[in-house]
């Protein structure tokens, strides 16, 4: 030992793949639809731990809905949550546009992901609270919130809920049940903890979720809201989203290739899983489980949704400069609306026609309020947030220094 | 009215405030069974019961994470960070978050949340029990930041502070916990049982925050003093015999500065003390205000009384807190400048 | 569901016993020692889960070391152990009631816990590093750092290695392999880290320890640690020192008293196991078996020391006020000392007589090193380290501003 | 020499520290496969292989805390916050660890580390890509923070920095990474590659820190400036015809005190900008400094101008952001007063 072992060497994770590359996902181990079983929602999270090494999934490779997880979902609801999905998909790829031709500064989409935060907002109730990231709008346009504001938001014109302050898609809505997004990863994991836990300390009947990317389970945060919500068995559903990639860091990064992100509930004692991110029955069918659990005070659960980022991190970003260009294609959990799609067509409730139908009328409602919010104002030209407002709001009550501050600046 | 020491009145403020608003949520590191390691929650828990006041993990990002949690739902929490020294770790919470919550979603969601935690030295407490780090918080929009001096303030400014509608950040100089301590470590220790203002209004009296107060008039020379540092210009003037108005800020942000300038339009003159390192400390901000407003009416250079721009020592505690004698040096100083 | 359930309600962990109150461990699963095996060091840490949940422990009640784990120390290198723990109890008591004389400001004792630093010492090889907290102590006695050196610091006197700049007992040495104590929790594990990871860059054969109380592992630098750890597969033994308390909070408080805080490495891929912490032949064995395992490039280990902290959290603190005066010695896992002493006595290489003398001989010289200590000074006599001093160091090359100000403080 | 943008200048600067001592270590999120997402390491794993150059977690404090490890083991990192406004997190780990080490440790461990981050606003990135948090930084003792604005002295300084033995923070202006931009958002980009201070020069010469530049000699006023500010100040000095001396820090800290004492008692007025928000930020330290030292030579009150004391806000980036229309009414009123 000592001087006479080898020298040691560093250890970097690298991702399967690289452009150039072909992808091969043959190691990514996927159980059969259907294979996972439903616990009860009492369930001790020490006797289902073999939960957060496997993936609930309920759509099988035939588009049926398989096992203890389906039925779940009406078909009204399931030709709805295409509807939100596929509401999603043109709104991102319209205002992705929109970002290009410079009416706003930045934009990140979903591409690949619809389902998760689509699904996921059906199982909660009014008054529930999510603590969203960047990637969840699905919530709110599954919550029928107004495109339009969101448009207006996104354009930062003097119709602006957030009076132009904040970056687009940082979204907010109390109403919605949408915690202001901070922009900052991780923060609000644990703060979607504290709410919980005000909810059961004011004997409330509402749950929270929070949400993190699988890059950013490696902030600090994240164990923070682990340690909070275990001791306290706080209401809350915990969701990491594993789209496999950071910015061009694979998730790898995040946690050394070994193990699964949602084991890291088992040092807690939080009942921890992982679901079909691109399966829409599956998510929604885990989503209420975990939310059930909740709110019937049996404490957290820790959700891994397992799925993938098939477009750029944001706008600022090409990805083609650090993975393949193949990868998205290859990745076997395939395309969350192509398999909602396949799977009401299969059952006789959905046709490509009427697919394509649907496809025309979302892009020109989109289409038409994104005419509304730009003969407003976008980031560049017509109307904007005043000047004035930036000073308002920092604290309830203007204190003296900012009022001359104000005045300084001639507003 | 009831003679008190600063323990005891802040225990108070948390009582009265939790007796008047279920809402109002107490926890921190050893602040729920045993009360706190400086006892300032003693009693609560047994009083309010366990879900309004509680231990937290050791895990102070992840005590006011979840403080900001429970104030965007509704409640008010009022935290305790052991010492201010272990703020750090939650300085993002606070800096991203409670202080950019009401900003950034256009009132959508608020973040009212007391964070309190013990500040300075003089306790022989090395540089993990003895520092200040009001300024890192003072240059943060959306924050409030609030230093009492003693039981009467701590106990009126707490309930302004839960009161707020923002957070608040509460430093509570822990050398003067149980006493007006002047910085002179060799002499008897004093106890606020005596002192007039250990002497506290019983109920729900507010000290308002952002005004300042006048601790002793005096013509020749303006102090701008706040927590521990109080005392130790009120005995460097004493001292001295400089005549020396002696501005307890007892609000840092925002700041009373109708009051300061006032004074230093009369004195012409302005020191300013804080237990901080100086660069970049509060004591910088403060001149610079008074010498915005105040220029034409400055006869001798501000000067600075601080810690100095070194860790906090343990066995050299006495050569860096500013005691009355750095203090009185400077009062001669700009007297004579 | 929803305003149909029952009102949530705020679970707030409490101990099994407050004052008053009679101890009962009884609840608290002790494996025969011997029990668990030991696996090869290359172990697949998914392979090993199980040690997570269990405890490696080789002296049975009988005095006698059984198991896989046994054998691995002669019995002079026993005796030193035995001498080390007592040095170091009979140390701790000196300086515990020099504080109480004012000599000192502060101080924290090991009682109880001598075994887990005492032990691991002689696990480790010149050039590694440990990164301890304030209750390791053991890792300088057991490495021979001189305790005049130790006192001088306790009692920031002229000859204080630090010059009066720290905290007593927050000591440093690189020549010993302890790196500087801060007094902030948690902050040195991810560092210790970070030290691993740099022998591995270096391609160096030396391997560092990070160190951690129960309490603190709810701090996030716990995390940052596992994940770095985890990533870059650094040659670190993770060591939490479960003593069952913070200060007054128990360790229900940091894990809501599910699961085990050595659990905590299976989300990461990292091999995790229990030691008795008061069985100085196991935390010996298991302090080997990681840092070979280390050494040999196969990655880090979470250690869980289980142990008990039968003193007052500091010398600031009374525990009578928050625990039952009895659990100390409710303890199920005994005392260290006593522990060895009887495997000693039981293997017929120690007795009553010969500890009794050896007891005599360590408070004879500690008392000696004490009075030597006590004549260069005391933190309220003799002599000081100078005020200049503490300008120096601030920066390698003193700026401008700090030569301006020691002229202002005259010295 | 050679003409560049400042983000080849300063990949340049960590190849030939890179090349000149195999300690250097360089990570951070996003640096190693895909050099840095303003691209400042590009290249440097391909070229010093995965142990050198690497990606790490999305974990702030984490990276600092590794790097204060890898630090006392003996390499010397250089990591990359990947914008300033993300440092929060890792404030813990700077403020008590890798500043105190060395004087903790009475010099047993030291922490040669560098803290790399882009700061500073102007590129439309609202509240989380657009603060100043130098004064947090300068408040530390133990501390050095160097804020360079141009490619000659970013390489220059970068180079200082990682020969420093002690821990640096060096922020980059993200505005200025391609161009000497001037605050006229709306006229034409300029680029570094005509511009005299982007002819960077060859090999391994370093600007010492704690030297000051003079950007522009004048006689009237002083304006003390840093980052993007200092271009800023030089519009706004030509635009306004005031014939101001433009002092450029480009280290905060420590600080040359003696190239601004001297112009200002040479001028006789001051200006201070700088984009963070105003209230405790470094522009009062820098006022406080001035009037100690040139109290008498003072003949108006110095002004600053500043980022307003509110968040960084998106739409109305450049109604918060000091551009050259803010400085010259300062010039203009500093020479009425
Ligand atoms: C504290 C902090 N650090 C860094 C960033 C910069 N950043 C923004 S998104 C991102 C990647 C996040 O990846 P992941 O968590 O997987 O989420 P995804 O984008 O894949 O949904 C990074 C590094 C940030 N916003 N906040
Ligand atoms: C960041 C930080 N927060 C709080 C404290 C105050 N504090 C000192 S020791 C302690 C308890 C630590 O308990 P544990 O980790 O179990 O270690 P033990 O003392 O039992 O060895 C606390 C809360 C601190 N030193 N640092
Ligand atoms: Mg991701
Ligand atoms: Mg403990």
């Amino acid at each position: 030992m000592g001087s006479d072992t080898a020298p040691l060497s560093l250890n970097v994770p690298e991702p399967g793949c690289r452009p150039g590359d072909t992808p091969d996902f043959s190691d990514f181990e996927i159980p059969r639809a259907g294979e996972v079983g439903r616990p009860d929602v009492d369930a001790d999270p020490d006797a289902i731990r073999d939960m957060a090494f496997s993936i609930v999934r309920v759509l099988n490779k035939e588009g049926e809905a398989v096992g203890d997880w389906a039925g779940a979902l009406s078909v009204d609801e399931l030709r709805e949550g295409l509807r939100h999905m596929m509401t999603l998909r043109t709104f991102d790829a319209r205002m992705q546009i929109a970002q290009r031709q410079g009416k706003t500064s930045f934009y990140m989409q979903h591409l690949g992901e619809e389902a998760v935060s689509c699904a996921f907002a059906r199982a909660l109730q009014p008054g529930d609270m999510n603590f969203p990231t960047y990637r969840q709008a699905g919530l709110l346009i599954a919550s029928e919130y107004p495109m339009l504001t969101m448009m207006n938001q996104i354009y930062s014109n003097a119709e602006d809920p957030l009076a132009g302050r904040q970056l687009p898609i940082m979204y907010s809505s109390k109403a919605h049940g949408f915690f202001s997004i901070s922009g900052n990863l991780g923060t609000q994991f644990v703060q979607s903890v504290g709410w919980a836990m005000a909810s059961a300390i004011s004997g409330d009947t509402k749950i929270s979720t929070g949400w993190i990317g699988d890059g950013s389970t490696a902030e600090n945060d994240f164990h923070a809201a682990m340690v909070f919500a275990s001791t306290y068995k706080a209401p809350v559903v915990l969701n990491i989203v594993n789209n496999q990639w950071a910015i061009s860091t694979f998730q790898g990064i995040a946690r050394g290739g070994v193990g699964t992100f949602a084991a890291r509930g088992h040092g807690f004692g939080i009942a921890s899983l992982r679901v079909d991110g691109n399966d829409y029955l599956a998510v929604h069918a885990v989503a209420k489980w975990a939310a059930e659990r909740a709110r019937l005070g049996h404490g957290p659960t820790l959700i891994e949704h397992v799925t993938y980022r098939a477009g750029g991190h944001s706008t600022s970003d090409d990805p083609a400069a650090y993975r393949s260009k193949q990868e998205a294609a290859a990745w076997p959990l395939g395309d969350p609306i192509e398999r909602l799609k396949q799977h009401l067509i299969k059952i006789g409730e959905w046709s490509e026609d009427r697919h394509a139908q649907a496809e025309a009328e979302i892009l020109d409602t989109v289409i038409s309020v994104q005419k509304e919010a730009e003969a407003v104002g976008t980031l560049t030209g017509g109307k904007a947030p005043s000047a004035r407002d930036m000073f308002e709001g920092v604290y309830e009550t203007m204190p003296a220094h900012l009022i001359r501050q104000r005045q300084e600046a001639g507003f | 009215m009831a003679q008190m020491t600063m323990i005891e009145a802040i225990r108070e403020a948390h009582d009265v405030a939790m007796a008047a608003d279920d809402k109002v949520v107490v926890f921190g590191e050893d602040v729920g069974f045993f009360g706190g390691v400086f006892r300032c929650t003693a009693g609560l828990q047994e009083k309010y019961g366990k879900s309004r006041c509680f231990d937290a993990p050791i895990n102070e990002s992840g005590i006011v994470g979840t403080a900001i949690g429970m104030a965007a739902y509704g409640l008010k929490p009022v935290i305790e960070i052991q010492f201010a020294d272990y703020v750090y770790p939650a300085y993002d919470q606070i800096v991203s978050e409670a202080a950019r919550l009401r900003h950034r979603s256009n009132g959508d969601f608020t973040c009212p949340l007391v964070i309190r935690m013990p500040t300075g030295g003089g306790i022989f407490g090395g540089q993990t029990h003895s520092q200040s780090p009001e300024a890192i918080f003072t240059h943060v929009s959306g924050l409030k930041v609030v230093i009492p001096s003693n039981p009467r303030d701590a106990k009126g400014l707490l309930l302004a502070a839960i009161a707020d509608p923002d957070p608040v950040i509460f430093l509570e100089p822990k050398r003067l916990y149980n006493g007006p301590f002047d910085g002179h470590h060799d002499k008897p220790i004093e106890s606020w049982k005596k002192h007039p203002q250990g002497n506290v209004p019983d109920g729900d009296e507010i000290v308002p925050l952002g005004k300042a107060h006048i601790q002793r008039e005096g013509a020749d020379v303006t102090v701008l003093a706040y927590g521990t540092m109080v005392y130790v210009a009120e005995a460097a003037a004493k001292e001295t015999g400089v005549d020396a108005e002696v501005i307890d800020l007892r609000t840092l942000m925002p700041l009373d500065l109708d009051t300061i300038v006032e004074s230093v339009k009369k004195t012409g003159r302005c020191v300013v003390v804080h237990e901080a390192t100086r660069t970049s400390g509060f004591g910088g901000e403060l001149m610079s205000l008074v010498q915005e407003a105040c220029f034409y009416h400055l006869e001798a250079p501000m000067i600075r009384v601080t810690g100095w721009d070194t860790p906090y020592p343990h066995a050299q505690e006495w050569e860096y807190f500013p005691g009355p004698g750095r203090v009185g040096e400077a009062l001669r100083k700009v007297m004579k400048d």
